[in-house]
């Protein structure tokens, strides 16, 4: 359907602000309504751009352009691709499941808390649909803010650690980004003599794919660009925000996080990364690759031996994140497709288990493993659905979270078959923390500490299956009909191969990566000396592993 | 001297004539808080009004010693919005401390005229004369809490160390008056060119000329290792006043640096250029890291001024280094921060209305419980001074790199530099918007009534901070205009 | 109408009666089997419509080969770009071998649990994991793409997970269920790279034509060599086949209900490596090493699992073991190209040992769930029926003629013996006697001699209902009666006249010409000292174990057994432990990997996490330090500045010099 | 001698350095009031001397010294008044007790 | 009363040999007049200046700046600005010096320190500025003055009061409005408040 001149990208955008205005000035009894509604309002409106999307049509569409700072040729410029559609619709179906989640859960400052969700979702959909990159970072700077008071305000007990964590380890980030989006804006201001496009992404993306930027000036700005998305996605040495910030944060701000806020970086990568800076990307790949193999074992391994569900499941997002990056920066057509679903399907399942996760907790107030058991008996109905989505999570055929993996795996195959043996290793160590952590909870006599909480054991709520159904009708109508996604994709996952294989690498003096690699070895040598020497640490060298969760 | 000159001069008539008004109605009506800020008010209003209207025409007068050009109106304009921000802030401070609005009212508009003259003088000694008339009222209102030792204590150190650096920069101004021989800004440049075009080495008069100079304006705009009263001074002083200290008299001294560093030295800039990076990127990096541990707001605020300060010599270096944007960069983030930082002050003062509260940390706890309003805004604030959008404070910093990064060079791992100390900042800033939303009250005292004129001086800085952040467009072609008079 | 529109039909009646059973069957109570049971029933009927036609070669030719089936196309489930995955299905003769075991068994697996769970609290939920299970499996033995038969292969992996993990209350069913699954995941985890290998080589996931394609000698040189590829492929199947060393898993998952045990574990599931290496035997046979590898693997699986079933007391276990057993034998004859003989035993084996599971279930059932062979004996005449088919089944396995399992496994080991595989033959001979051995003494143990259990049980055993009975004889009909029909005439059997299309390539390839049996010359030697070693199997276990077989009264003798036990120590320890394959797997993966997950952790933790904080105390601190500068006296800021204006006065000048 | 610019700008230099050297060193406020004065007079000095031997300057310099010492003068009225204001407070000239706000 | 004289005779002796000095330069060096006075002056002004900073007693100190304003307002007569030298002496020795005597009277208390006058860092500040000294002597002796002349030139009042009403006219005005900010600053501060302490 053509929906003419409707603005419905900006409509999309600014409906949640709309709703938050809406909240501010209503009274507090209203808030939830209220807030649920906005978020509706806002899903079937990116349902309508769904439905209105031409994915056969090249480039961007619903593109508004509006002069903002024309000192800087900085424009207030939206357009969605198949990408941006795909995750827009997550991003608004996730919000309003989000917000009806935590009707329950949030009880105090529900105003506060209902206007900070409906910013961090203006937030998200601005990130995803901006083709300024101003205006991209205006965006993705907001969600900063709301998200930080959500964890903060709202969160567990060592909240405050975890939200300014979370804050300032993105900050570092996108600070960076901000003067690499400067300097490349400036570049093409000096080659050029205009500030006009000069923060246009298409204009830039054009301009890099003529070669137009210096090699210097490529790897500075991919460098900045590449430390803000690692850190959003997060890639392995700058993950260790996520497992505080899930831990901390209330369930609906877990799922946000989990579902939309990682996708930020990998969407980053996609986006603006690789089509800016073709050249650098190329130089950077097999570093990225090898990170990405990194995360995705050491990730899986890691979440083997933890001891909160929270954590466990935030640690396999860092491994199921891994495959994303991986799938990007292999540059085949298999490989970015299913890095693509694979972010699709990471936010669907993964949100689906911080919910689940939600549930118990707040049945039980606590995330401890190892005082769970027994579940299947007291909550049949929860465990069929835990069961499911631990499944869709492990990747099992069927379910979506399998094709985005395969293809991922396939086009590293493609790539290099050793590496996707490597990453394919996962899937063992997958199916033994997830079995493992369902097992704890589900099998088994039930434990004391589920017995003593006797009736407050009910099962999972209406409501709560209304959270999670959509989300699991998704996982199943995408791993059976995954070609629903696919044909949203092939145009931007063309672009970004046709910008890649444009990029050749550019040749860095081997004594530079040498040198940066000893050194690297000589600080993580230091710091583990260190560690292992400070005297209060003792307690806390390796304990004897109990159940570990791996096979027996 | 004609009436051509009278009529230039006009708008600083216009605020001596304030100034003596205040002190009238003051002694018609004594203690009349109301009357004296109205007057105040209403003159800063006319004054705003005829800077406008002499703006428009550019005009040299008193044998090109003073001049009006868009830089001069869009100084002006600030200066004369900080004072009347300022003086609506302060009642609701002073009042119930027992302190007389006149003199205060008065001191302000002397000092406002101060820098009114330093931004409009195009001649050495009247640029002394004026940055004099700025700072003496300001000591005396740093002590203006006479009673109060905080008050004093900082007064007096605040007076001691700017006289003497008043001193090193008069000696200063002599030697480069000796080597160059005039008085007049334009035959100081002209005459610098003069000898730097022979490229012959400076001579060592003129070099600690120059010495003795960027001292004294350093120490006026706390540039590190210059910055030493700025944190007693900013504490000890009543809250209001810290507010305009924070930004008067550093903006003030910012115009002296353009009339006399840009216009004046420019042709020298090769050689105070690497004076400023460095200095820059000392002043932001331990303006920041001091900060993160102060307990105190106020103390702590003086401290990210002086970061502040350190970004804004970033735009300096960059326009030295050659980026046509430096200068907008200056002024843009001068404005920028006014509004953001005498809003951040304004709330501190509002919360002090009932005596014996400090300006300690706790002060703010569970405040977004208390009193919701003013931690919102408090918070925006908090976000502007870190530089997140879309705030004003966002675009001033990007506006700032964005020159540093065109300068290229050194200047541009001085960008670099300084967006690794925002986020330092964003550390202690955040800070303060934890203990307002996420502790909880200390104490359970029943929130404040604050006048109807703090309300209206807080929804200006606001609506401010957030346009000038959504909206820099407009701002940005006065302060192209500002610079392009500056430097054509 | 034509037959291929019933073949998605197949798969849509046990899965309609999985969703509606998982959806009201709680509501059902007791009732919750009829639907599953019907709708198998209705699979059994339209499956054997098609095996019919497809076995008599009344069905058309398959497009592009001159072998008999039905195909059909149903779905495009992935069209990414170049890589499009198409769902579609076909019914040759292999998958009519198959079929006829998956659904036959299964069918009477459903009757036998609805006497078997009666009792159970969540019978319908049982029944609903056995109708996914049928799905998964008939989907993996019809799919005609190598991904959907992995989708399959994951299926019935999780349906064997939950099936095991049936009475989850038990924490060692959970256990079990788990270690299945996730062994089972290092199988695929090969079988899916094999899969990448395939597509990245052909291009294409239909497992015709890349089949086709990679064993068309024009284009030799591949990505990735073949061997590697086929050994991939076959890694899955030893995953699912539970081969050496992923064989760990199967003993285990005997922790299920024992029509699982039945119908999973010895029939059809286990047997889907088998199928799979049958399936891509050309694959196989263009890389004779990697045939090496499967045979080798096999008999060493068999012999293994032999050893260790002699001495193990618990009646499923040692059934376990003997599949164990058996299936090796099936991947030594796929290794020393005996196509069809694997196929044959494959199907005779999938009767008599679900019999013999079933069986075993009845006298589990009988003496009120115990397993232990030590508590029982002397049960031959409480419960006839039951004893009456499991000897049939025992002298099956035992590969007496003219049962089943004799005319399959001699198959095997004559054709391994004639094809030059002469260590092949040897260790499948001793694994033949063995087999009769540790088969007779579970019979002797359970049946004859004196009950060693509790008095008031021995009142309480009572024969099993009709629904449980019927199945046992309906099964030992085949187990007797199945070689004789498929295995005779020998040489050409009818088995062989099926299959022949589909191992005609790999026999061409591996230069095979069918030879002619020779009754009267090495083979009847070779029937005869299998039949042989066979009865002496027996006999020894007679011996021992006691039986008043053919009236002859002889006590068992457990002290000769003690002492036997006692002669060879080691080997009689290392057969009780399993060759420690467990305690071997929980300190390579409890206890190292354990500590190597927690090193990480800790890793995690200290040095990355620990990294980012220390910037962040760092960053403090320093802070704190440059605090002091701020002494509070305005002579120290005098002198800083003072200080100050010196530096700055020698920078300037030095600057001025340049 | 006095006929060269350079004596009586190395004396006005040096007079500086005293004021400086009182500044750095007392403790008493007006003391350290007083070495400003001192200073400042240095200035003057050099403007004056200046304004001698340079002909152009001559009248310039005699009138930025007189404003000098009028600013001076003003100087010293506001700082002397905040010294009387605090010694108000803490009962002492001694600067370097005015130590509550440090850090 | 020998201690009242003791500073007296110093004093003198000091005067006595730098007069002493200066004659023996006219006589025995046959230097100028001017030479000579300039000599003495300046001589007196270094050293009332530096018994202003390290001086114990502050009231002598007041008397010692008097003395070096005195000093210096001959000098800038004898550079030949005379009226610049008249306005010292007003300005400085009738304003200023009298005012911080006061403020000395005002802000002497028993308890203040008779004998320790001098900062902890007195030795640092001694060496700080012998550099700045230094720095600024050596700049100055390395620096050659564009248009510098030999000799001195008279400013005459008329070319004063000339340049003082034409081109620094609007400074002038300035500076009246300075001073009337600094008497308002220093009325309110200096006035006692009645509920402040005495």
């Amino acid at each position: 359907m053509d929906l003419g001149t409707f603005p419905i990208l900006s409509t999309i955008t600014f409906l949640p602000l709309a709703g938050a205005v809406a909240v501010a000035v209503l009274p507090s009894r209203w808030a939830r309504p209220v807030a649920l509604g906005f978020a509706l309002a806002a899903w079937v409106v990116s349902l309508l751009l769904l439905v209105s999307y031409l994915p056969n049509n090249p480039g961007f569409q619903y593109t508004v352009a509006l002069d903002w700072i024309t000192v800087f040729g900085i424009q207030y410029k939206l357009g969605a691709d198949g990408l941006s559609v795909a995750l827009v619709v997550l991003t608004t179906t996730v919000s309003w499941i989000s917000i009806l989640a935590s009707f329950k859960p949030i009880q105090t400052r529900i105003k506060e808390y209902m206007v900070s969700f409906l910013i961090l979702e203006v937030g998200l959909i601005g990130v995803f649909l901006a083709l300024d990159l101003f205006l991209f970072y205006i965006f993705w700077e907001i969600v900063l803010v709301p998200m930080y008071l959500i964890i903060g305000i709202w969160g567990g007990a060592n909240r405050i650690y975890a939200t300014i964590k979370f804050v300032l380890y993105t900050l570092v980030g996108s600070l960076l980004m901000l003067v690499a989006i400067l300097a490349t804006a400036f570049a093409y201001q000096a080659t050029t003599h205009t500030w006009v496009g000069a923060f246009d992404f298409v204009t830039l993306r054009d301009f890099a794919s003529n070669g137009g930027f210096s090699s210097a000036l490529e790897i500075g700005a991919f460098l900045a660009f590449f430390l803000a998305f690692a850190i959003k996605v997060p890639m392995f040495p700058f993950h260790t925000w996520l497992p505080d910030a899930h831990t901390e944060a209330p369930t609906a701000g877990s799922v946000m996080l989990a579902a939309i806020m990682l996708k930020l970086g990998a969407y980053g990568f996609i986006r603006f990364a690789v089509p800016l800076f073709p050249d650098a990307a190329r130089t950077f790949a097999p570093a990225i690759i090898v990170l990405s193999l990194i995360a995705i074992i050491y990730g899986a391994i890691v979440a083997l031996v933890q001891p909160d569900l929270k954590r466990l499941v935030a640690y396999s997002s860092v491994s199921h994140m891994g495959f994303v990056t991986l799938g990007v920066f292999v540059f085949t057509q298999q490989g970015v497709q299913g890095a693509i679903l694979q972010m699709i399907n990471h936010g669907l399942i993964t949100g689906a288990l911080f919910l689940l996760v939600g549930v118990v907790y707040e049945r039980t107030h606590d995330r401890t493993i190892a005082k769970m058991g027994g579940l299947a008996a007291k909550m049949p109905v929860y465990v069929a659905i835990f069961g499911f989505f631990i499944f869709a999570s492990g990747g099992l055929p069927g379910l979506s979270g399998f094709v985005g993996e395969f293809l991922t795996l396939l086009g590293t195959f493609e790539f290099n078959p050793v590496t996707a043996a490597v990453a394919s290793f996962v899937t063992i160590l997958s199916a033994g923390y997830l079995l493992y952590m369902f097992g704890r909870v589900a099998f088994g006599e039930v434990s004391d500490f589920l017995k003593a909480l006797g009736d407050h054991l009910e099962d999972i709520t209406p409501i709560e299956i209304l959270t999670l159904a959509p989300l699991g009708a998704l996982v199943v109508v995408f791993g059976i009909q995954p070609g629903l996604l696919l044909d949203l994709f092939h145009g931007t996952v063309a672009d970004t191969l046709t910008a890649a294989n444009a990029g050749a690498a550019i040749d860095i003096a081997p004594q530079i990566v040498i040198g940066g690699l000893g050194l690297l070895t000589v600080g993580v040598v230091a710091r583990v000396m260190y560690v292992l020497m400070a005297p209060r640490r003792v307690a806390s060298q390796l304990p004897v592993p109990a159940d570990s969760g791996a096979a027996q | 001297m004609n009436v051509t000159d009278i009529v230039t001069i006009v708008p600083l008539i216009a605020a001596i004539l304030t100034a003596g008004a205040i002190i009238l109605v003051d002694i018609a009506w004594p203690g009349r808080a109301t009357i004296a800020i109205g007057t105040a008010l209403l003159g800063l209003a006319i004054t705003a009004a005829l800077v406008i209207i002499t703006g428009t025409t550019p005009a040299l007068a008193y044998g090109g010693s003073y001049g009006v050009d868009d830089l001069t109106t869009f100084l002006d304009i600030l200066f004369v919005s900080i004072a009347a921000f300022t003086i609506v802030f302060a009642p609701d401070y002073l009042t119930p401390r027992g302190l007389p609005i006149a003199e205060f009212a008065t001191g302000l508009v002397f000092a406002m005229t101060g820098a009114m003259l330093i931004a409009a003088s195009k001649d050495l000694l009247v640029l002394f004369i004026g940055l004099e008339l700025m700072v003496l009222p300001g000591y005396l209102l740093a002590a203006y809490h006479k009673t109060d030792s905080y008050s004093t204590e900082g007064a007096i150190k605040y007076f001691l160390l700017g006289s003497f650096s008043s001193a090193i920069f008069l000696f200063g101004l002599a030697f480069v008056w000796g080597m160059t021989g005039t008085t007049r800004i334009d035959g100081v440049a002209e005459a610098l060119k003069a000898i730097v075009a022979g490229h012959a080495p400076l001579s060592a008069g003129l070099a600690m000329g120059l010495a003795f100079l960027t001292t004294g304006v350093a120490f006026k705009i706390a540039a590190v290792p210059f910055h030493y009263w700025t944190p007693d001074a900013y504490q000890g002083s009543p809250t209001p006043i810290t507010g305009y200290l924070s930004v008067g008299p550093k903006i003030g001294a910012f115009a002296l640096i353009l009339r006399l560093f840009v216009e004046a030295l420019g042709p020298l800039s090769p050689w105070w250029l690497p004076v400023m990076i460095v200095l820059a990127a000392v002043t932001m990096t331990l303006g920041n890291l001091v900060a993160l541990t102060q307990d105190n707001v106020k103390r702590m605020l003086a401290y990210s001024s002086i970061a502040h300060t350190g970004y804004i010599m970033v735009g300096l270096a960059a326009w030295a280094a050659g980026s046509i944007e430096g200068l907008q960069g200056v002024l843009f983030y001068s404005a920028a921060y006014t509004f953001m930082n005498l809003g951040a002050f304004a709330v501190i003062a509002a919360l002090q209305k009932r005596t014996g509260v400090t300006s300690s940390l706790d002060t703010f706890a569970g405040l977004g419980r208390r009193e919701p309003i003013l931690g919102i805004l408090m918070t925006l604030f908090l976000l502007s001074l870190t530089g997140i959008p879309p705030t004003a404070g966002f675009f001033a910093k990007a506006y700032v790199i964005l020159a540093a990064v065109q300068a290229g060079g050194p200047v541009a791992w001085l960008a670099v530099l300084a967006v690794l100390n925002a986020a330092v900042a964003a550390f202690y800033y955040l800070r303060v918007i934890v203990y307002m939303f996420m502790r909880e009250p200390a104490s359970d005292a029943p929130a404040l009534k604050h006048g109807a004129l703090v309300w209206s001086g807080l929804a200006a800085a606001t609506v401010l901070t957030i346009v000038l952040g959504l909206f820099p467009g407009p701002l940005l072609d006065v302060v192209g205009h500002a610079a392009k008079a500056l430097v054509p | 109408m034509n037959l291929e529109s019933l073949i998605p039909v197949l798969l849509l009646l046990p899965m309609g009666g999985f969703l509606i059973t998982a959806a009201i069957g709680r509501r059902l109570h007791k009732q919750a089997h009829w639907i599953p049971v019907l709708a198998i029933l209705a699979v059994w009927v339209l499956a054997m419509l098609l095996v019919i036609n497809v076995l008599t070669g009344t069905a058309p030719l398959l497009a592009g080969s001159e072998t008999h089936g039905y195909a059909f196309a149903w779905f495009t489930w992935i069209p990414a770009g170049d890589f499009v995955v198409n769902v579609g299905f076909v019914v040759d003769p292999l998958t009519a071998c198959l079929l006829i075991v998956v659904t036959t068994i299964g069918l009477l697996v459903h009757v036998y649990s609805i006497g078997y769970m009666s009792h159970d609290a969540s019978y319908w939920r049982f029944f609903a994991y056995l109708n996914l299970f049928m799905f998964s499996m008939l989907l993996l033995v019809l799919a005609d793409s190598w991904l959907v038969v992995f989708v399959a292969w994951e299926l019935v992996g999780l349906s064997s997970y939950l099936l095991i993990g049936f009475w989850f209350r038990k924490r060692s069913a959970a256990l079990a269920a788990k270690k299945a699954f996730i062994v089972n995941r290092v199988g695929d985890l090969g079988f899916i790279l094999g899969i990448m290998a395939i597509f990245v080589n052909t291009g294409t996931l239909d497992i015709r034509d890349s089949i086709h394609i990679l064993t068309s000698p024009t284009l030799a040189a591949f990505p990735i060599p073949l061997w590697i590829t086929a050994l991939l492929i076959f890694t899955g199947a030893m995953g699912k086949s539970a081969q050496f060393p992923l064989h760990v898993w199967l003993p285990d998952a005997m922790e299920g209900p024992t029509p699982v045990s039945a119908l999973i574990h010895a029939a059809t599931m286990v047997n889907a490596g088998v199928y799979l290496v049958a399936r891509a035997n050309p694959l196989f046979a263009a890389v004779p090493s990697t045939m090496v590898v499967v045979a080798a693997i096999g008999i060493f699986t068999a012999i293994l699992a032999a050893s260790i079933a002699m001495t193990q007391t618990d009646i499923k276990r040692v059934l376990a073991y003997s599949t164990l057993s058996q299936l090796g034998y099936m991947f030594a004859a796929l290794g020393v190209g005996a196509w069809t003989a694997a196929i044959f035993h494959l199907m005779t084996h999938g009767f008599f040992k679900g019999l013999l599971f079933l069986g075993s279930g009845s006298v589990i059932h009988s003496v009120h769930e115990e397993q232990d062979m030590r508590k029982m004996g002397g049960l031959a005449k409480k419960i006839p029926i039951t004893y009456a088919t499991m000897l049939i089944g025992s002298l099956a396995i035992a590969g007496i003629p003219p049962l089943a399992g004799f005319f399959s496994k001699d198959e095997i080991l004559g054709e391994s013996f004639k094809l030059g595989f002469l260590w092949v033959w040897a260790i499948g001979f001793v694994v033949a006697g063995l087999t009769a051995f540790y088969m007779f003494r579970l019979m002797g143990l359970t049946f004859w001699g004196e009950f060693r259990g509790p008095k008031a049980i021995w009142d309480k055993i009572h024969e099993s209902p009709w629904v449980m009975t019927v199945p046992l004889i309906l099964l030992a009909i085949p187990s007797i009666g199945l070689g004789m029909a498929l295995g005779l005439p020998f040489g050409s059997s009818t088995l062989s006249g099926w299959l022949e299309p589909i191992f005609r390539q790999a026999d061409t390839l591996m230069g095979r010409a069918a030879e002619p049996f020779a009754l009267f010359g090495i083979d009847g030697a070779l029937i005869i000292l299998s039949v042989a070693v066979a009865a002496a199997g027996i006999a020894v276990a007679w011996r021992l174990f006691g039986t008043n077989l053919l009236g002859l009264r002889i006590k068992g003798r457990p002290e000769t057994v003690t002492a036997m036990s006692a002669r060879a120590p080691f080997l009689y320890r290392a057969s009780l432990n399993k060759w420690w394959f467990d305690d071997l797997n929980h300190l390579l993966f409890m206890v190292i990997g354990g500590r190597i997950a927690y090193a990480a952790w800790w890793f995690d933790r200290e040095v990355v996490d620990g990294t980012v904080n220390a910037i962040g105390r760092g960053t403090v601190s320093s802070g704190r330090g440059l605090r002091r500068i701020q002494t509070g006296r305005v002579q120290n800021y005098a002198l800083g500045i003072a200080i100050g204006l010196i530096v700055m006065a020698g920078s300037y000048l030095v600057l001025a010099g340049r | 001698m006095s006929d060269s610019l350079d004596a009586y700008l190395v004396l006005a230099g040096i007079l500086f350095a005293i004021g400086s050297f009182g500044f750095l060193a007392r403790r008493n406020a007006i003391s350290m009031l007083m070495s400003v004065e001192l200073m400042l007079n240095a200035t003057n000095l050099a403007i004056i001397a200046f304004g001698a031997f340079i002909p152009s300057l001559g009248a310039q310099g005699s009138v930025i010294a007189l404003m000098v010492m009028a600013v001076a003068a003003g100087e010293v009225t506001v700082g002397l008044a905040i010294v009387i204001a605090i010694y108000r407070n803490k009962r002492t000239p001694l600067v370097d007790e005015y130590d509550e706000m440090r850090r | 009363m020998v201690r009242k004289v003791v500073p007296l005779l110093l004093a003198m002796a000091v005067i006595g040999t730098v007069t002493g000095f200066a004659g023996a330069m006219v006589v025995v060096l046959g230097q100028s007049w001017d030479d000579a006075l300039f000599f003495m002056l300046a001589a007196l002004t270094l050293i009332a200046g530096l018994l202003v900073v390290t001086m114990k007693d502050i009231i002598r100190c007041g008397l010692a700046m008097i003395v070096c304003f005195g000093c210096l307002a001959g000098i800038y007569v004898l550079i030949g600005s005379p009226l610049v030298g008249a306005a010292e002496v007003i300005v400085y020795i009738g304003a200023i010096s009298v005012l911080v005597l006061f403020a000395i009277m005002l802000t002497q208390t028993k308890d203040a320190p008779a004998t320790l006058v001098f900062q902890t860092q007195a030795g640092a500040a001694a060496i700080a500025s012998t550099i700045i000294a230094i720095v600024i002597g050596l700049a100055v002796l390395a620096t050659t003055w564009p248009n510098a002349t030999p000799q001195r030139t008279e400013v005459t009042t008329v070319a004063l009061s000339k340049a003082l009403f034409s081109e620094f006219v609007l400074p002038f005005e300035i500076v009246s409005v300075l001073l009337l900010a600094a008497v308002i600053g220093g009325v309110f501060l200096a006035k006692r408040e009645p509920g402040g302490p005495s």
